[in-house]
């Protein structure tokens, strides 16, 4: 009885295990698009609204999604307290802080950590190049991405229940 | 007569369930995470088989009076 | 019953293989290997018996032990060699098969030396001495 | 006031002013920042050091040097982390503040076609600091009203830089915007209707087109904008009485000022000048004294005490002079209006 129980569970488990793998993939490139929709709006506050970055994160973090809201007002929220820190460091703190709640890799996370040492101390051509790159790097990452959720989706859905059913012969 | 008839199933399920990822992992694109999926798969089959051709032999040896 | 069970086994281990020598013939060697393996262990059990029975009816009508086990020895040669060529044939090697099945062959002759000259060294005591 | 600007130092700097003694500290004007080079700060008129615990040194051995990275901070956080957002500013060379304080910028600046586009690579910084002081026109106030045409004299303010030019014309705008209660002669003196332009937002300090300092009831800012155009815009849509304006100087804004006075809007504005002669020699600045657009010219002069004030008629002004005696108006005596200088914590 109790082996039939620890069997159903290490089936159940590896199953979730693979449907969230899948999630997760499926997760990323959207979360791609809207930090890319994300980016693009904080060029356009930039770039036509002249805002200031504080003010132009929190509106982009209003109109973006979580995670993406969450690191973009951790941004804003790290500038003006207390310990003075320097745009760079404020980003880096919470794009690194957040990232873990996101889908994504280690890669795009080096594409906004690079912007985040050029956002604010340049005048505005030179901004609106540097969020154009990441955009585009990120656009790059997104179509990949993309190319890999068709791909590895539907392996992990699988491979999760079959690798569970594997460890439950295994251990029989 | 340590090793029951559930050993069948078990190699049994084994080799399907690998071949399964295999052949999933190998749609995918990952031929080289497939086949070490296979060797593995297949080292552990035939660790069983080994131990129970041991068992055989000592078996036989017993019997027919090998000493 | 026992037979039942065995011929069950077979059939089983039959339709597993061919279901999985589609993807994976090498899994599909290694269960006929083990099914093979495990009818024998079962049977060997069986033959102990039979095996007492003979050692038996040997100590009685005062045959020399060392013929009997020299034909044991031969049985489970034979035995061996049967099992070993049948598995190796199954899967295909065809020539490692018959090269087993001649070493059994050898090895047999080898463990028969023994008797084979008991049995002439009888036969001429049992011929007329000065008749050849 | 202190406190805006060390909220945009970096840590170890606004340490160091915390720690600046407090009369250092009560009269703070300037604090001078130039990266890897000695802190300097200006109070009273006077340029000191200061080392890294706040005291003062006369000499520059052994003073805190600012590193690059602090410099780094201190202009992020004063352009709001938002160079580009401030690229008019940068073209100009100084950024304003929340709370009207200037900050002066000193760096390689960036050309295109022979023009400034803006500074890069800033490594030189100076904190000018904003007072208000409330009553600093007290004294000059009722040389300024016109009271036959019940409005306030058409007036040029010139002095050196650093002489208190703009927190003067606040208090003017703020006085003639509240109006004089019990004026010298004994009459209440109804408040204004007063126009700023402010190009630098230092007279009033908006943020977000609210001014922070206290420039009276009836007072209209056009914060940031080019001075010429403020007072335009400022006469077409505000019909302003009285219009206020930070240091003029170039041709359209003697064109502006000129179709104030047409309108019959009295102008007070200030100009950089040593005196009052020197603004004579400067041609836009004739010409307006010569039309009539100004009709009286106050010179400021500080010293110990304060900042003493002296006025000129335009016209005797004008008058070809000979000698190196300045004709004065029979009404006007040496530097008599004596401005208190005490600074009110905003």
């Amino acid at each position: 009885m109790i082996k039939l129980l620890g069997a159903a569970l290490i089936l159940f488990a590896g199953t979730m295990i693979g449907f969230q793998q899948a999630a997760r993939i499926a997760e990323r490139p959207r979360q791609l698009r809207a930090l890319s929709h994300a980016l693009s709006r904080l060029e356009t506050e930039i770039g036509y609204g002249h805002t200031p970055l504080p003010e132009a994160l929190t509106r982009t973090a209003d109109t973006a999604e979580e995670p993406i809201r969450g690191m973009l007002r951790g941004a804003a929220a790290g500038l003006w307290n207390a310990d003075g820190l320097s745009f760079r460091e404020s980003w880096d703190e919470a794009v690194r802080k957040h990232w873990s709640a996101t889908a994504m890799k280690k890669n795009e996370q080096a594409i906004v950590l690079r912007l985040g040492s050029t956002l604010g101390i340049s005048d505005k051509d030179d901004q609106k190049k540097h969020l154009k790159l990441a955009l585009l790097q990120l656009q790059a990452e997104e179509d990949a991405a993309r190319e890999e959720q068709s791909r590895y989706e539907k392996m992990w859905k699988s491979l999760g229940v079959l690798i569970a059913v594997l460890i439950v012969i295994l251990m029989v | 007569m340590n090793i029951d008839v559930s050993a069948i199933f078990q190699i049994a399920g084994i080799g399907i369930i690998i071949a399964m990822i295999h052949s999933v992992l190998k749609q995918m694109g990952k031929e080289d995470m497939a086949h070490w999926v296979t060797v593995i798969g297949f080292v552990v089959v035939l660790f069983m088989v080994v131990r129970l051709l041991n068992e055989l032999f000592q078996e036989i040896k017993t019997i027919f009076l090998f000493q | 019953m026992e037979m039942i069970q065995i011929v069950g086994l077979g059939l089983m281990t039959t339709v597993l293989i061919l279901v999985i020598r589609e993807q994976k013939p090498m899994f599909a060697f290694l269960l006929a290997a083990f099914a093979g393996l495990f009818i024998f262990l079962y049977v060997a059990g069986k033959i102990e018996a039979v095996i007492n029975v003979l050692e038996d009816l040997a100590n009685r009508s005062g045959i020399p032990s060392i013929y009997l086990k020299t034909i044991l020895k031969i049985i489970g040669i034979a035995y061996i060699a049967e099992f070993g060529a049948q598995i190796v044939r199954d899967a295909g090697l065809e020539s490692i098969a018959s090269k087993i099945e001649f070493a059994g062959k050898v090895f047999i002759l080898v463990m028969a030396i023994p008797i084979i000259s008991v049995i002439v060294e009888t036969v001429l005591g049992l011929l007329p001495a000065g008749s050849g | 006031m202190l406190s805006q600007i060390s909220q945009l130092l970096p840590p170890e700097l606004k340490r160091l002013l915390e720690n600046l003694p407090p009369e250092a500290k009560m009269h703070l004007e300037e604090v001078r920042i130039r990266e890897n080079r000695p802190l300097e700060i200006s109070f009273k008129g006077q340029f000191k050091f200061a080392d890294a615990s706040g005291r003062l040194l006369s000499g520059p051995d052994g003073a805190y040097a600012p590193t690059a990275e602090q410099c780094r901070k201190l202009l992020e956080r004063m352009t709001n982390y938002s160079l580009y957002a401030m690229e008019e500013e940068l073209r100009r060379g100084y950024i304003t503040v929340t709370g009207g304080h200037r900050i002066g910028l000193a760096g390689r600046t960036v050309l295109d076609g022979g023009v400034v586009r803006g500074i890069r690579d800033i490594g030189g910084f100076n904190i000018r600091i904003a007072r208000e002081v409330v009553g600093a026109a007290a004294h000059l106030l009722p040389k300024l009203l016109d009271r036959k045409r019940k409005t306030a004299e058409s007036t040029l303010i010139v002095a050196p830089p650093q002489q208190g030019k703009t927190t003067l014309i606040r208090d003017i705008a703020r006085s003639l915007s509240y109006g004089v209660k019990k004026a010298a002669d004994g009459t209440d003196w109804p408040g204004k209707k007063v126009g700023i332009v402010d190009e630098r937002s230092e007279i009033a300090a908006c943020v977000r087109g609210v001014p922070t300092f206290d420039v009276g009831p009836r007072t209209d800012v056009m914060d940031a904008c080019p001075k010429a155009e403020g007072m335009m815009m400022l006469l077409r849509s505000m019909s302003p009485e009285v219009l206020v304006a930070d240091e003029i100087g170039r041709a359209e804004d003697a064109e502006a000022i000129r179709e104030a006075s047409h309108a019959g809007v009295a102008v007070i504005a200030t100009a950089h000048a040593y005196d009052a002669r020197d603004a004579c020699g400067r041609p836009e600045l004739r010409r307006l004294l010569q039309d009539g657009s100004f009709t009286q010219v106050v010179e400021l002069k500080r010293t110990a005490e304060g900042i003493m004030h002296r006025i000129y008629g335009a016209r005797s002004l004008l008058q070809p002079s000979s000698g190196a005696d300045i004709p004065r108006m029979p009404a006007v005596s040496g530097f008599e209006g004596h401005i208190r200088s005490r600074p009110r914590e905003s």
